[in-house]
């Protein structure tokens, strides 16, 4: 049994010491016929040397991104990841502990919170972020139902077609659960139109629900957009790319009244999907309705600074079917790890990250639709993502071929947009070379 | 030892010019940046982040990591958090780069190994639970909950029924409560009797056409088994509703009793508690979920099929009540919840709870006559012990010995939870502890006892801080420098 | 906090049937024992081991780890060891397995990576120092002294010379004296001047044809460089010997001067100092040698070369010392160090020791005043200040000041050495701290020195001990339980 | 700069507070014809990035052990290391530390070499270990330096030929340099006959050397051969394979002076040869002349039971050149490690480990020479590995096709043994699976 410390003889003195003969009778509470009678079906235990070949050769049937040059991105993205973030992070006092309900015996977590907290609202621009939530999909849900609460409007909410569309998946799944209209205005030339916008929002409008930039990666007319949102009354959420704020104007600065974001670029691994960190900041005026944990500034009964979870009067374990959310646990070590990638990098790192990603991707938009196959299915300036346009309408073959070449070269975007089907998404990062890049364009050619 | 160097919050540690991170030399032409992005769209300034080097964020982070307790070094009896010991070698395993560094939309036919493994645990996790589907997408406990009562509407909606409550005992979690609302339910109490069972004359009232689910904890947050559940499933059954099972207590039953065998319709694991998933300061956890047969249709999309001797994901589920979480889920938690269930093997698992109830009882038995415990002699693998005792007599509450355990070594059990016991003590060794660890517990908790008060109303002593004003902390929210 | 659980030594914790690794099942035919070897052969019993939980076991060296001072959460100004910040970029990729996991008799065309790092090391060493030829085997610093110290000895006999004996300040390093011994030769101390530079009188009256090497640390252990250094090695050479330069301190001239240029013949380096390999808790470290072009047939093999575009190790090296070392040396370290060397290049480098020189005479600025250090107001990476003045004033002595520190929260500078100090501070910062944490330190100490000195004596107050007694320790030793 | 704080600003505020105008100034005392007058000819510095992908396109041009099925062994072993070890031994406390020579700042270390050399001494049955040397070669050095020194006798060392090779070059280099004869015992069966050993003692022979099992895997008659050593009056130094020491007699009973091993199999990574770990342990009436650093328990002024270096009057730093030893830094991380994995293995899984590398390589071995090409080199039993005769005498090549069919099959042991041309030396440890034996056998038939 690998992890229980308890020899026969504890167990034997232990049941002594507490009245009984056996472990059986611990569980009499529990009624004979609820009991099961037979052991559970698995696969027997294995050692550790047993389990890390297994795990080993589970892996090997899996090709990481590291083996192929990973063009992939659409909301989980390569970046690097220093290597004192893992260092770090992988310290047992940080993801052995578990939430901050003792303040004196988990001042490391709550200041890295507090600090987590600051340095989302330095580069989203806002005034509070909460202490996290689990991804940048539920973020955005949880943003449109503080806008339901905060405007009373369960009439419509408007998303634009270029909001990744697994976000929009998990609004629908929520709002037509509600009784509340999903109304997702098309982008078919890359962005949303002003005026597609405004025929789209009402006097019920909850809110608009923009990207920036865009699932297409084009930088989409956000302070119009957020205008208009706002015209109608209507509340202006916006779910960005963190990376893409080392150069973008921060949202708070064109009138987001909540920022949504994946934090998973700032840190954290792309690891199939998950764990994954839910960014969420918002105007100070709706900081009684953001859902989750909040970090508070204070002083003890000697006068020593420090840090609580605080304004808890919004969350479930007080008020229950009132509160503004029923998250619980949240993602705090990919917190902590965002707090140190951000720390490591500085607004000098940030910037430069982000101008990587932008030149090499316009490098690579350049390069690729150079060639007779491809060309660029937007308009529009792109950030470090791109679609492109297959003149021969075989993209599934396209990347397979690429596949089998080295590359991990893009996403078809035919099973979120019938009208794409021609098109795929190709993302590059900083970590992306000139020459990887090159060979991808003669491997596409 | 005082680890007091570069603990400062990080904007105070920074000076301008520092750095950290260098990125690598741009090695493609480079236009003006203007010239590639709209001016409008552009900041002014690179964001006031810190300016800080490399060996300062190191130290910074690693002494703040200092003033944690944690389970890798501290006893942490935190009720109902389950905080047992989180393998290493789970966590070696999770960041191999052939589970790691796999990006979401990858071609299915390069995510063979991980899709073998998440099918598997789908398996692992219907076995267990007695149950037939399983979901693997949601984020934690809560979201567990939700995804489950969401798939309840659309049953219900199918069914043509309309539906519109939620019932729980009252000593259910705060996340039950929450996510009904959070699922557009109307949430009802149902009342428990003294010993925190259900009150079963309160469910038969509450029980009618209107009800949609019952959510249950079981073993509850008192750490007992309600006996009652195979009948409370009978009633709600015969209403037409259906029985949630919140598993965040499974701990206790793994391989003796299973909630699809006791009558549960639905539930929700809490691989970060029951299968040693690190606690992470407060996450990532997750919360697959598990449902009988009538409801599997309106799993969330995707599932992990087997196709042949390959596995795919499948989107195309007609009932399917949609997507819940991007991509596929916090896949790292879920990993290491199958490195734990393969480690152990079935007669494993059962010596976990065995082990766990074990060390329970141990600790109220030592525990018992000082601190009572109203649910009686016997517990499952956590106990609710009351301090209103020593309250009344030495005026030494909870909170006191909460605080003054600080001082001796081991984090607090969870106080004033659940409400129903006065001066509330909710104490859940786990399994991986050892009869010293539990011994030295006691110990400390006894002696406490024999303190003079205004030690203890003094304490913590030894920690960076004692005793924060949290009030203020509400009042004039400090929330970011 | 307190982190006091399991750290009770090992075998106090243990207990009988515990059990922490799981081996698998045997696969193969089992025949009994007896068979498989001869009955004088096995032992009665297993190994009388401790007998540990796996949650024990990492909570007992998880909590023991928190009473050491490190880099990592302190200021660790110990002179002459150079304890700079050690990168986690480092640590990541020395563990890749394409590194990591690497047998040293694996067929070279398996080896291809691993042996153009080692022969690029060897060339980037060779440039620092301004030599011809490099060995990587020497397995710490003072293994390299006694590695060149060898080839010395074979030079001497392939010349006909029998020359018997190394020379070196009386400031040397314990090791240089000690590494004479093993090597076979005779050693004789030469005195420095008041100022700690070698006395070139007394070298003059010392060195003839009985002398071999003379051994020189520059900068020297009081953080001077020692001027005449050009004259001194045409001294030793035109008494046909060999200089020797303990390369320990190289941190203080990277890029800036080369012992090749100022007259060295071989030196070592200690890549776990200048080059940031971690210092381990004592070790492991390297001690890498170059060597002036006439001493490169003497080399230790085996040797990298490169051969075609491909690179081999060369064992048929007829002039050779033989082997010093099974295998190929401390490769890990070595990796660290060629990361880093990478990491700064040239500029780099030559900031790095700017850096290091920098910071020591700041802090030296700030601490003269009231420390006096005789050697005078500048210093290269490290100063030796006295703290005779206050132990006179106020009885508070090098040793005090020590303990007084660690209260403070920075490790204590080295205390007593070089003798030729009394009541030595030696003082070295190193580059990668902050103008900030100097600040600290030097604050620190100044205001200890106003402290009363009974509170002073009593220290340190905040650490685990006080004082042991190390008498006691070395008159009946207990080395074991 | 990747890892300097000072800023230009505290450049120049430190300058001023010096009183200096520019940090060349500080340089003053070292003459301008000493100083080097062009940058070093070393490559440009690399990013974290570039040199992250530096070392894996290096690590790529290596085939790692986990790559091919390993069966290499003669001194450095694919043991299994338990993941604790690896999480323990990077914690920036132990790893980022240095000698503990402030007590009380090093507790930690302290205690965990306390608890080593107690681990040490129960392993190989002695009264006393020190906190650990280089690796197995220097260790076997430094026990036959404390033989000379402690028997007075200058004359003879006597080895046998069954002793690590390089170990024996390492001693020729020491004593060849020191006017010492090595005497090479052969051992044409395969180990040391008593008889060959009895002629090769005499009166000024200092000692002995032994190891059990013996580099071709053969267990040796050891208490026999002490007792012919303790006869000629010579002392017996014996280097054991510490995993061994799980089934095997411990070499405190069977009369051993010194003891030393390689302690790279107690959860050290074989790391292209190091760094590892020199074990060294010898009897009470050698300790004042054991080499390296010795930790001691003591008290504190309070009475609190502590650790601190002791019986320092051995070593360099106080008795110069008249110490038992040159060491100072030694392999303190690594016998950290060791530590570890000793806590986790414990008697029964020291005992499973030593029982499955018996039984594995006694497999092997049969499977190996049941073939028409291999034949056991040797009659003796072995423990872990074993010699094989290729009857058809092409070692290297068959070694070569071994490895293009996946595996490190075997040291070819010519390069040692001139007479052992057509032999190699194959080992099997508790991770090879009866598959990869079979494989094995089948590749090399
Ligand atoms: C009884 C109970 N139910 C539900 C939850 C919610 O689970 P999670 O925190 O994973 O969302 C918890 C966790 O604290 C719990 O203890
Ligand atoms: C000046 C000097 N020389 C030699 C050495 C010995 O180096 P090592 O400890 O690596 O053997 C040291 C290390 O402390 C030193 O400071």
């Amino acid at each position: 049994m690998p992890y229980l410390p308890n020899t026969a003889d504890d167990e034997s003195a232990m049941l002594a010491a507490i009245g009984v003969k056996s472990i059986d009778e611990l569980f009499a509470m529990i009624p004979g016929d609820l009991r099961l009678t037979r052991p559970l079906s698995l696969p027997p235990a294995l050692t550790e040397i047993d389990l890390t070949n297994h795990l080993g050769g589970l892996a090997a049937r899996n090709v990481a991104a590291g083996q192929r040059a990973c063009f992939l991105g659409g909301g989980s993205y390569d970046h690097f990841i220093p290597a004192a973030v893992d260092a770090i992070a992988s310290r047992g006092e940080y993801y052995t502990s578990y939430t901050p309900y003792q303040p004196e015996a988990s001042q490391g977590n709550l200041q890295a919170f507090f600090e987590y907290q600051t340095l989302i609202t330095r580069l989203t621009g806002m005034d509070v972020s909460n202490a996290s939530l689990y991804d940048g999909g539920s973020a955005a849900a949880e943003a449109v139902f503080m806008c339901i609460a905060a405007t009373g409007r369960r009439g419509r909410v408007v998303a634009a077609a270029s909001v990744h569309p697994e976000y929009r998946q998990i609004l629908e799944t929520h709002l037509c659960n509600l009784g509340i209209e999903l109304l997702t205005v098309g982008t078919p030339d890359g962005v949303l139109s002003p005026d597609d916008l405004a025929s789209a929002v009402n006097d019920q409008t909850a809110c608009v629900l923009l990207q920036q930039p865009n699932f297409f990666g084009c930088v989409e007319q956000a302070e119009r957009l957020g205008a208009i949102a706002h015209q109608a009354g209507a509340k202006f959420v916006v779910s960005v790319d963190p990376i893409s704020l080392g150069l973008l104007k921060r949202p708070g600065d064109y009138g987001a009244d909540v920022v949504v974001a994946e934090g998973q670029s700032l840190g954290n691994p792309m690891a199939f999907g998950g764990p994954y960190l839910g960014i969420i900041a918002c105007r100070e005026e709706l900081v009684r309705r953001m859902p989750g944990r909040i970090t508070g500034q204070t002083t003890d009964r000697n006068g020593r600074r420090c840090w609580v979870l605080t304004l808890q009067t919004r969350e479930q374990h007080i008020r229950r079917e009132k509160a503004t959310s029923n998250i619980c646990t949240n993602q705090g070590l990919y917190a902590l790890r965002a707090t140190i990638y951000l720390s490591l990098m500085g607004p000098q790192g940030m910037r430069e990250v982000a101008e990587l990603c932008l030149r090499k991707s316009r490098y690579a938009l350049g390069k690729l639709s150079a060639g007779r196959r491809l060309s660029p299915a937007f308009s529009h300036p792109t950030f470090k993502e791109f679609v492109v346009r297959d003149r021969d309408g075989a993209v599934e073959a396209l990347l397979r071929e690429a596949g089998r070449a080295g590359f991990f070269a893009g996403i078809a975007l035919g099973r979120w947009y019938p009208e794409l089907a021609d098109c795929f998404l190709v993302t590059v990062t900083e970590k992306r070379t000139r020459d990887e890049i090159d060979a991808l364009a003669a491997a596409l050619a | 030892m005082r680890n007091i160097q570069a603990v400062r919050p990080l904007f105070e540690l920074s000076k301008p010019g520092r750095r950290a991170a260098q990125l690598p030399a741009c090695d493609v032409p480079q236009q003006p940046l203007e010239d590639l992005l709209p001016a409008e769209a552009l900041a002014a300034a690179p964001p006031a982040l810190p300016e800080l080097s490399e060996p300062d964020v190191v130290r910074h982070f690693t002494n703040l990591s200092t003033l944690n307790m944690s389970v890798d070094t501290h006893f942490y009896p935190l009720g109902s958090c389950t905080m047992k010991y989180n393998p290493k070698r789970n966590e070696r395993l999770v960041s191999l780069p052939g589970l790691a560094d796999l990006h979401p939309y990858q071609p299915v036919d390069t995510l063979q190994g991980m899709l073998e493994l998440l099918w598997r645990l789908q398996e692992m996790l219907a076995e267990i639970g007695g149950l037939h589907a399983v979901s693997l997408q949601p984020a934690a406990g809560a979201h567990g909950e939700l995804t489950c009562l969401l798939m309840a509407r659309a049953y219900y909606r199918q069914l043509g029924q309309a539906r519109s409550r939620v019932l729980a005992p009252d000593s259910a979690h705060g996340t039950n409560p929450a996510s009904a609302t959070v699922a557009g339910f109307d949430y009802v109490t149902v009342k428990s009797t003294p010993r925190g069972f259900v009150d079963l004359e309160d469910l038969r009232l509450k029980l009618d056409d209107r009800v949609a689910v019952f959510m249950i904890t079981n073993p509850n947050t008192l750490g007992m088994f309600d006996r009652q559940i195979g009948q409370i499933a009978e009633l709600v059954h015969a209403a037409g509703g259906l029985v949630y099972l919140d598993g965040a207590n499974m701990n206790a039953i793994l391989g003796i009793s299973r909630p699809g065998d006791f009558g549960a319709d639905m539930m929700h694991y809490n691989p970060h508690k029951t299968f040693s998933g690190p606690h992470g300061g407060g996450g990532p956890g997750a919360g697959p979920i598990a449902v009988r047969q009538n409801l599997e249709p309106f799993l969330p999309v995707p599932v992990v099929e087997r196709a042949g001797d390959g596995y795919r994901l499948t989107y195309d589920r007609p009932h399917s009540i949609g997507r819940v979480r991007a991509f596929f889920g916090n896949v790292g938690v879920l990993v290491r919840a199958y490195c734990y269930i393969r480690s152990y093997g079935p007669d494993g698992l059962r010596r976990v709870s065995e082990n766990a109830v074990l060390n329970a009882n141990y600790l109220l038995s030592r525990l018992k006559h000082r601190f009572p415990v109203p649910q009686g002699d016997r517990c499952m693998h956590e106990f609710v012990a009351s301090a209103a005792k020593l309250k009344a007599e030495r005026d030494i509450s909870a909170m006191d010995l909460a605080k003054r355990l600080l001082d001796y070594g081991f984090h607090a059990p969870t106080v004033y939870f659940p409400p129903i016991v006065r001066e509330a003590l909710m104490i859940e060794p786990t399994e991986t502890e050892s009869k010293e660890t539990l011994d030295a517990f006691a110990d400390a908790l006894l002696a406490i006892t024999e303190e003079p008060s205004e030690l203890v109303h003094g304490a913590p002593h030894t920690t960076v801080i004692s005793r924060p004003d949290e009030v203020q902390a509400a009042r004039q929210p400090v929330v970011k420098q």
